[in-house]
């Protein structure tokens, strides 16, 4: 396992240190329980917006804890939700009266863990809403199973409910709002090497020199399908494919395309996939109004990427463009 | 020894037994749920026992009860992912079941019965989804079953071993409904599921400690 | 070879194009020659900016153009210096009449085509000064040899004297700036696996999978050294060390420090990293006062990172803090 | 052919053959240069030599001065990195040289001559600092001695494409002290120098072409 690392069972609060002693000016750091909180968290008469999941992601979610976008992340081992009590922790610490939403992947793991922290900070008298982010359509959905995996649409959603919140938005209209911009969006996604969890110390799958595992999660799971190696172009219609038929998108759709590099793919390929993606969209009709390329929500140092579509109205592409200032994405401040 | 009443000393030589395979197992456990999750199941089984024994070894609780608290609220508390919830209901509800007065093999056998119900309606999976339930349940079964038949403490968990291991053998050839390996839709089919093998080495450390 | 591409021949020009159509409200791209311009260059009475060198150190160095850092960056071929008609076209591009900074990093290709090209647009009635940046400690300086690399004080240098151009400051004052800035700076780095060059299909090197290479250039090049896989702690050590006893960085000094990853190296390392490195300083009584985590000067997708220090004063606080609005570096703006 | 006057036409030969060389030898170099560069002189050298035969055959330049002059600025714009200036002012330096009145072996052996001295010029390289010039000055030194002897252009040619593979082989214990290979330091001694390499290539290439 070629990691810089020192024991791997301190990996994330070593990395947290870190990342607290980088970022002073924007969050604290909690370290046990383990959460990122904004610098001036609570804010009096403001939704709290929590978010969280295993580590491994970054920057999500950690690297989105800041003005107009997330109050607090809870971080988890890496690839493992993290747990109730350390989420009752941090809602408590966002909490400036007007509620806290929680932003779940939807993972049985993030889940089960969330409905848990949920109970308990209501029990301590704290407003909670729960959104399922699932957007990833290379999951088949279905009532009887697990449902599809949050992936993508979770990055923006946290930034456009997040400029929302700061607006001062109340919880349900906050709520709603994160609900619309997951049923909007959709993300598939693709590993061309797989990544290496450091307490198992050795790749979760291996794939041959000329394959690649298509319809991957984020969690370095295995995908739907492997298939031989394929030029970029294939690639992004294999990918952009789906996602355009699955909500449908329609000629005359505004869209934010977001191409996100899984942890180890550099940015020379991410913006040719991007260059792609464009034309395949200007084939369909569809336009780009907004976009973002670069590795946002990541599997360690897997190579690959993934390719996210959200439908905009105006709301949306105000509430995007408003200021952001995290470690990860900034703009406007 | 005897089928009288159960110990909070053999519940915690059970634990400590079961925590001992998990670090054991903790490789086999992660390859399994490499293949068909996300690698890191005997990581968080072992990280979770660890402080299971931790907490039960710096100030052993009086009871059955107390003692499972413990032992749910560690694995909550440490785990993370599904199977710190589910494991921890299990023991939670494991121990709401147990009372404070004792425990025989009946006993234990409802307390079973009652963390699995619990595991179920947490994770709100059927047989055949392709988890820790079809391990647990068919084991959950057979206890009761055998000491209905009047079987000693000792063979219904060697019989309740069994059938969470046939259980837990049985997922092979299941396509995952439930959790992550449901992601992988028909290709799940063909690997035996993380959960139901750890669930199926429960049961096992549980014959083990009250057998002969 | 396992990326994202089409014919390994158009890796850099098919990137170039998404990344133009990314960025549109910040730059524009030229074909060909190949540059990446301010979208409102040139800007009259300004000195101008430019940078450039191999492709493949995404996103340096057109990441950085825009207000406040590069007004044009001239991408060459992966690893491989851009050409003097190619830099005379970008240097007219952005001469607002007060004259155009070259900075180049010392290597023999770079400086052999950075100066044709002064000669040339010289010529042309343009003022051009160039600086070199050389800051690898890795390498020993020798009149006698081609000197030292240059590393990672050159995004430093480009966000200061950016910022310094901005201001209105003078060609000499610029310039007089980024020797300073080149001056108080020192980088060294290592690699954890070696990159793959599109166009020659294999990895540069191999490496065991318990070996590591210290003292790495960014252009896949075999390092100083081939040593045994360790610790972050003592990667850093490795690292650091010889940066802080080169300039020598003292007790006292106040500092920012670069923790760079080189591609294919996940935040959660980078960060990880940054902790160490921030213990160590600690100890030595050197304050950091500004850091920048994150993979800003790349080697493809190479696993790996450097560590830049550059000693500070108020002045260049005062020019790294300033607005800056590039699609790789953003704040204020 | 004779030693007398040198045609365009076998001028443009030799740049063919050269670059043919270069698109055969294209991975070697390249490997030479993995391992002490970065990995792309072949790839350089071929997309460099490849824009020449385009420009060449696009509209073939009417004397050897012109001719050059293509060579070297289709080199300076599509090469890059250090071997697209110095081969650039390699050719270039030979057509300065060449003049316009038509080239015999001695003005040939001069042109080289020149190039070279405009390469040592711009890279700053002296003998043994393992650059193309430890294969270029041997070969230029070479011809003219072996002309001065009275040897035919052929054999001076011949002559000189040895020295230049000597000279090139010459360069695998060396220390670098010129271009990237001069920061591996004492790591880059045992590696044949990718310049030199196909310095040698061009020299052979004109042995080749005006042999016999
Ligand atoms: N809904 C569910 N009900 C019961 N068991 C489940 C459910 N979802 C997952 N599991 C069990 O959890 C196991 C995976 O646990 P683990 O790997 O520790 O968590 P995660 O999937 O979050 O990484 C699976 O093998 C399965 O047995
Ligand atoms: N200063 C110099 N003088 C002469 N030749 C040089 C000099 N620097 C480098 N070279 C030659 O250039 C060759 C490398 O060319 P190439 O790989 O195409 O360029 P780069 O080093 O920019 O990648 C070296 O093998 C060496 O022969
Ligand atoms: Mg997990
Ligand atoms: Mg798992
Ligand atoms: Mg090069
Ligand atoms: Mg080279």
């Amino acid at each position: 396992m070629k990691k810089l690392i020192n024991d791997p069972a301190d990996v994330v609060a070593e990395s947290l240190r870190g990342f607290a002693a980088a970022h002073a000016d924007l969050v604290r750091v909690n370290a046990d329980p383990a959460y990122v909180v904004r610098a001036d968290a609570p804010v009096s008469g403001k939704v709290g917006i929590l978010s969280g999941g295993g580590s491994g992601h970054e920057p999500m979610h950690g690297g989105f804890v800041g003005r107009g976008m997330l109050d607090v992340a809870c971080p988890g081992e890496v690839f493992t939700s993290p747990t109730p009590d350390q989420m009752l922790e941090a809602t408590k610490a966002v909490d400036g009266g007007a509620g806290v939403l929680h932003i779940v992947k939807n993972y049985t793991g993030d889940i089960l863990n969330f409905e848990m922290a949920a109970d308990l900070a209501r029990e301590e008298g704290i407003e909670v809403e729960a959104v399922i982010t699932n957007d990833d359509v290379a999951v088949q959905d279905s009532l009887y199973t697990a449902g599809r995996r949050g992936v993508g649409v979770t990055v923006l959603a946290e930034k456009i409910v997040g400029a929302a919140a700061e607006e001062g938005k109340d919880l349900a209209a906050v709520a709603e709002l994160c609900r619309r911009v997951n049923a909007e969006g959709r993300t598939m996604g693709m590993a061309l090497t797989s990544c290496t969890v450091p307490a198992a110390g050795k790749p979760t799958f291996e794939l041959g020199e000329s394959e690649m595992e298509i319809g991957i999660g984020i969690h370095g799971e295995p995908g739907r399908e492997r298939v031989p190696l394929a030029s970029a172009k294939e690639i992004v219609e294999r990918l952009a494919g789906p996602v355009i038929d699955d909500l449908p998108f329609a000629s005359g759709d505004r869209v934010l395309a977001f191409v996100n590099g899984m942890g180890g793919t550099p940015q020379i390929e991410l913006y040719l996939v991007y260059n792609e993606l464009k034309q395949l969209l200007d084939g369909r009709g569809i336009t780009i109004e907004r976009n973002l390329v670069g590795s946002y929500i990541t599997s360690l140092e897997m190579a690959g990427c993934s390719i996210t579509l959200l439908r905009l109205d105006d709301e949306l592409i105000r509430l995007w463009d408003a200021p952001v200032l995290t470690a990860g994405l900034r703009w406007g401040a | 020894m005897s089928d009288g009443a159960i110990t909070v000393e053999e519940v915690v030589a059970w634990l400590r037994d079961f925590a001992a395979v998990m670090a054991q197992e903790k490789d086999a456990l992660t390859a399994l749920d490499a293949a068909i999750g996300d690698g890191d199941h005997g990581i968080n089984m072992d990280r979770g026992m660890r402080a299971v024994m931790e907490r039960v070894d710096a100030a052993t609780p009086a009871d059955v009860p107390a003692l499972m608290k413990t032992v749910g609220m560690a694995l909550i508390s440490k785990v993370g992912g599904a199977a710190g919830p589910l494991y921890g209901t299990l023991f939670l509800q494991f121990g709401s079941a147990a009372g404070p007065d004792g425990l025989t093999p009946d006993g234990w056998a409802a307390c079973l019965a009652a963390g699995v119900a619990g595991v179920r309606a947490r994770g709100k999976a059927e047989l055949e989804d392709k988890t820790m339930v079809d391990a647990l349940q068919p084991a959950a079964d057979a206890v009761g079953a055998a000491l209905g038949e009047g079987a000693s403490f000792a063979d219904a968990l060697a019989r309740g071993a069994d059938a969470a291991e046939e259980g837990a053998r049985a997922t092979i050839p299941l396509v995952a409904r439930k959790g992550r390996a449901s992601y992988l839709g028909e290709r799940s089919a063909g690997h035996q599921d993380p959960g139901a093998t750890s669930s199926a080495h429960l049961v096992r450390c549980a014959a083990r400690t009250w057998a002969a």
